[in-house]
């Protein structure tokens, strides 16, 4: 592949691509853990069936999943100040137009991390008997505790790898910003492509900070898991 | 003070308790008595909120309940206010014995640590367990995980304990000590209600026994007289596969 | 902002004329990517040695590798050297007539078998350990214990984050038209280049997605009633 | 609805005062050598130097500049996040209806079959029943080369829509024979040659008749006449005094605000 | 027949079981009992490798298998032609009492369908839960999972039966009526081990009885033998705790 890839410009592109880091870890911090809050929340709402509640939960679901994120990001980054501007600017003087383009993506990423994981989370939290729930109330403890302290670490455990999955996906989503000029990891690889006419060394630098932050997540999850065993056997 | 009245429960069409009522004084211990599937197990489910009765009253303490219509702060109260040990034993998977023990204590009764602790290792040491203490449930036998779930319910100092089955995984030895311990908590006072088929027990500690079945109540008096004076033939029919018949001489 | 209902009506028929492409693709990928993804999930869930310490970090590695980023690799290498290859295995087809929706396929399938597999791999770590023995005691072979009694009762653990995945692919299949082929969310944005009317052409691209979504939800809700129906309700006291 | 953004330029609408106004510009982050991001990612190009010249010759305004992506332009256009979108837009009267074209071009943007030097293509005709690589399924080529097929049945040529795809890509199936043709400007098949030539020797050739020739203008939104005509003025000072012809030589390499 | 030799099995430090023996001739019914964690649940597991030991042989028929280093073949062989009624029943959770005891019928045995189910059907009559045969487990009483996982047993007819503590969840009513069942199974000439505290039981049917303690098999013997003339001083120890004392006289 002779003329596409070579060391040296790979070399000279990869320092300037992780200098971009940053932007990609603020999204991702920020999204993922107001996103697995919410879901958190999401889930519990989604298993208790209330009326009403329920409709409106599904359909927040349907369409956060069912629609492209970027769609959502144009909302959130046209629709916002359309609708709220007038809000703002008379309140708090502040011009939705102004603000960084980095809080829309925010917000249509942890939007759309409360659809995705709470329904991972959904899934895992049946995966906890009812029994486990029952004791939780008979010694005492309020809905909240037993579902914090019971019920979702042992759920965690279930929802973990599905959850490290979605959060590599973040960590690669955060490019969306990117349509908005702000330049993170896989934006500063496509300009540097643009600039010097070869994309690969660039793509391969992104990819490579991609699976170090993969096998970097992997490890905590793993000292995670050390730390919450709960003495069953592996398969037999 | 617990009385329950005409509780009522159906799964589906099938109606697992019919109008059953009991009245439980201070410090009573009452054991209920039937054969399997005649609504026990539902019954202090229901008394404890677990299952949602269709129908009836509740007087715990000095609240008086509608199992039905109740608020949350007053199925919280009585939560609060008794433990539940369960017939397959309930236990947290994700907790050791010792940590099973110490969350109630520190979560509700928001006990410190070092407090929680000590209360717990005693409990378990009552219960012979304390070698046990940092075992996972799935690391224990039937037996074990069953007095795990005394400890955690006793070590509460509930005003009432509901008991499923306290004994049946246990070996005959535990079953005598574990009665011991049960008895020792009758003795703090404790209001109990405990389904269980071991009759001796019953006989040494029961104030009255209940004996249902198809989820009625169908007679209830002192152990002696239930066990040797029946007056339902239901009941005669039912103990005469337990006690030996020339038992009933005496 | 304008919106113009005459673009979003073309965008909306142009968007549906290319959706059964999205779906094919959506469909076969995720049915081949299930089963790929349950053997690996199998395979680390019970620690066979060497090739689950290789999928395990696979796995991982390959998680980091954006699926863009996948098809240009793919693809550059499938230009580079099919016709080398083709020579050697006296392939007569020329490079012209291989359809590239078949590295599309390729991408998309690995890709979403390694996501799968992490989801199946937690899925495991929620049946408890006596269905397994309960199975094996009655004489059941590893392999009928995994298929006749874990896998169904995983069915209710996995069936909402399952949609997750199915409807991401759906949408992640957006990725292929880098490679040649037409689908929802390019064809939505076909008539947008006469008028500029992306917001239309997006909004019909969502639409259409989300159709499709709901369909995939209403399906998998009764999935989930059934394959759930035996699991005791909480009361939710 | 315009929001907030446009308010200061409305000002000056009503009144004509020496006060500055500031105009917020958006233009592209990857099209090289129009808009894009440099290596320290400043937003760099030919587009922006005009702008910035344009801005010089305009004291009533000051230019403020947004980066983002081609589509995202015109959407920020009508939402009033920014007032002006430079992104070597062409023109047709269907997008006229919706947006406001500067009077003046400033780039004319036209397009050659490229194929392989060794080659014998010439034309369209050509490439019957062959694979021509279009840059999109939305690009302007698709639908020129659409229209061809329309008009020419029998002899179609086999559209390969390769939405964002990488240039190696595009060399690649050049090279390897699964595409027969693409569709480049000059500047682009210059830009190849350089770039992915395996001997050092160019390996790509334009031939033919232009596939497309067409110029490119600024978009406003429709009641911006007023910046409209500012900044058409200053665009014709700049075409007369030889400045724009400078910098696309600058930038692309050769004079593309002359028609070839 | 059965006969297992020198079985050793711990779990990390703590040694569960030292070097048990037992031997089971076919049609024999053996009780072992013990308290609770001495290992009677575990030693079951072994023979089923549902737990595999460090150490010990297997006769099996007329296989001669070693516990630790066992082909994958020998292991499917001893499973089906054995049962296991867990202690805490171990049902299907997605399978109905039907669809429990049809599973193995089907699958393992390759029966038909219709077959299979009036097979089923006739095992749950027999254990009184014809009824519940559309209920899932999580719908059942204790007592009635616990008679399912024994039907689900019985009706493999296999050679060899592993009960552990198959009465623990039933009222005394049924436990009388389970021990018939499991008395008659005894008299198709199914070998069986139960791990059981119902004395009366071991009395009535078992051949032998086994006692139990710490990891090790402390005494054996006939069941009369062990009861009322225990050779040690642990044995005596134990069964002080259930038969009242003068017991010992007879
Ligand atoms: N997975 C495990 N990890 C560690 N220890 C275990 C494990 N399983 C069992 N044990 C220990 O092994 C010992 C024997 O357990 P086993 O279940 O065989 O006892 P048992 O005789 O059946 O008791 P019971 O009558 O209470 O059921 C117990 O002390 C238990 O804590
Ligand atoms: N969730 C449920 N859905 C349907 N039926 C149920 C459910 N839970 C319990 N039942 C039925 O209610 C009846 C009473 O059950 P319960 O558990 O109260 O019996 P029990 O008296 O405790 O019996 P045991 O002594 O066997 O534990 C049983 O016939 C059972 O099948
Ligand atoms: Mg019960
Ligand atoms: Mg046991």
């Amino acid at each position: 592949m002779g003329s596409y890839f070579s060391a040296e410009r790979f070399i000279n592109v990869f320092p300037k691509i992780i200098s971009c880091i940053s932007v990609n870890f603020h999204i991702v911090l920020w999204s993922m853990l107001l996103g697995t809050i919410l879901a958190i929340f999401v889930a519990i709402l989604r298993l208790k069936e209330i009326p009403v509640v329920k409709q409106i939960l599904g359909v927040y679901i349907s369409f956060m999943r069912g629609t492209p994120l970027l769609v959502q990001m144009m909302i959130a980054f046209y629709g916002i100040p359309l609708v709220l501007g007038n809000v703002f600017m008379n309140l708090f003087g502040i011009n939705l137009n102004r603000v960084e383009p980095v809080v829309f993506v925010e917000i249509a990423i942890v939007l759309n991390e409360g659809a995705f994981l709470g329904e991972i989370f959904r899934g895992a939290i049946t995966a906890v008997p009812a029994l486990q729930t029952e004791a939780g109330y008979s010694i005492g403890m309020t809905g909240a505790q037993t579902f914090f302290r019971i019920v979702l670490p042992q759920a965690f455990k279930v929802a973990l790898p599905h959850y490290g999955v979605d959060f590599v996906g973040v960590f690669q989503n955060t490019s969306l910003v990117f349509t908005l000029g702000v330049v993170d990891v896989l934006g500063k690889a496509k300009t540097l492509g643009a600039a010097t006419g070869h994309t690969l060394e660039g793509y391969l630098a992104a990819t490579l900070i991609y699976i170090s932050f993969s096998l970097l997540l992997k490890g905590v999850f793993l000292f995670i898991e050390k730390n919450m065993k709960n003495g069953s056997a592996p398969a037999i | 003070m617990i009385e329950l009245t005409g509780v009522k429960k159906a799964f589906g069409k099938q109606e697992v308790l019919k109008d059953v009522s009991i009245k439980v004084n201070d410090g009573e211990v009452v054991v209920i008595l039937g054969p399997s599937g005649s609504g026990k197990t539902t019954f202090l489910r229901c008394i404890n909120f677990l299952e949602r009765a269709e129908q009836g009253k509740m007087v715990f303490g000095d609240k008086i309940l509608d199992l039905k219509h109740v608020k949350k702060r007053d199925i919280l109260y009585v939560r609060r206010h008794s433990a539940f040990v369960f017939q397959n034993y309930g236990l947290f998977a994700h907790k050791t014995a010792l940590q099973n023990v110490m969350e109630g204590l520190t979560q509700v009764q928001k006990m410190n640590k070092a407090e929680a602790r000590k209360i717990a290792e005693d409990a378990l040491s009552w219960v012979g367990l304390l070698d046990k203490k940092d075992f996972y449930p799935a690391q224990l036998s039937g037996g074990q995980q069953q007095r795990v779930g005394i400890a955690r319910a006793v070590a509460l100092k509930p005003d009432v304990i509901l008991f499923d089955e306290p004994t049946s995984a246990l070996d005959p030895e535990l079953v005598g000590e574990t009665l011991e311990v049960i008895k020792k908590v009758a003795k703090m006072g404790i209001t109990m209600v405990v389904v269980t088929h071991e009759m001796s027990f019953a006989e040494d500690v029961a104030d009255r026994v209940i004996f249902m079945d198809g989820g009625v109540v169908v007679e209830e008096g002192k152990p002696g007289e239930i066990f040797y004076k029946p007056k339902e033939e239901r009941t005669r029919q039912f103990l005469s596969r337990i006690i030996p018949q020339d038992a009933y001489v005496i | 902002m304008s919106f113009n209902v005459q673009s979003f009506i073309e965008a909306l028929r142009s968007a549906f004329k290319y959706a059964p492409v999205t779906l094919e693709l959506t469909v076969i990928t995720f049915l081949v990517s299930l089963v790929l993804g349950t053997v690996i999930a199998t395979v680390r869930h019970y620690r066979i040695p060497v090739i689950s310490q290789i999928l395990g970090v696979f796995v991982t590695v390959y998680m980091g590798l954006p699926m863009m980023v996948a098809l240009i690799l793919y693809n550059l290498l499938f230009m580079t050297f099919y016709n080398d290859f083709a020579t050697a295995l006296n392939i007569s087809t020329p490079i012209s007539e291989i359809n590239p929706i078949y590295i599309g396929f390729f991408a998309l399938i690995l890709g979403q078998s390694c996501s799968l597999s992490e989801a199946v791999r937690g899925a495991f770590r929620g049946i408890e350990k006596i269905q397994y023995e309960a199975g094996y005691s009655i004489g059941l072979s590893k392999i009928k214990t995994l298929y006749r009694i874990i896998f169904p009762q995983m069915v209710p653990i996995l069936l909402p984050g399952m949609q997750n995945s199915l409807i991401g692919l759906l949408k992640a299949s957006n990725l292929v038209s880098a490679i040649a082929v037409t689908e929802i969310m390019t064809g939505a944005l076909l008539p947008s280049l006469l008028y500029y009317s992306y917001l239309e052409s997006y909004v019909a691209a969502a639409l259409v997605y989300w159709i499709i979504g709901i369909g995939i939800e209403v399906l998998a809700h009764f999935a989930e009633k059934r394959s759930g129906q035996y699991l005791r309700r909480i009361n939710s006291d | 609805g315009n929001a907030s953004a446009s308010d200061t330029t409305q000002q000056t609408a009503d009144s004509p005062s020496t006060e500055v106004t500031k105009v917020v510009i958006g233009s592209g982050i990857n099209y090289n050598p129009y808009c894009y991001l440099d290596e320290n990612g400043n937003a760099v190009g030919y587009e922006y130097d005009v702008l910035a010249a344009i801005d010089e010759l305009l004291p009533q305004y000051e230019f403020e500049y947004q980066s983002m992506a081609f589509d995202q332009l015109v959407l920020s256009l009508e939402s009033g996040k920014i007032d002006v979108a430079a992104h070597q837009y062409e023109y047709t009267p269907e997008r006229e209806e919706k947006y406001l074209f500067s009077g003046e071009s400033y780039t004319s943007y036209i397009t050659y079959l490229a194929v392989l030097v060794d080659s014998d293509v010439t034309s369209l005709a050509d490439l019957a029943g062959q694979k021509i690589r279009t840059g999109g399924a939305t690009s302007a080529t698709t639908q020129i080369l659409t229209k061809y097929n329309e008009e020419h049945p029998g002899q179609e040529v086999v559209l390969v829509n390769t939405e964002s795809s990488s240039d190696e890509e595009g060399a690649a199936a050049l090279k390897s024979g699964a595409a027969a043709a693409s569709v480049l400007k000059k500047s682009d098949v210059t830009k190849m040659n350089k770039n992915f030539s395996d001997d050092g020797k160019d390996w790509l050739k334009s031939v033919g008749e232009p596939i497309n020739n067409s110029k490119t203008y600024y978009l406003y939104r429709k009641d911006e006449t007023e910046l409209q005509t500012a900044i058409d003025g200053a665009l014709k000072t700049l075409k007369d005094n030889g400045t724009l012809s400078e910098l696309a030589i600058k930038w692309v390499g050769y004079d593309v605000t002359e028609e070839e």
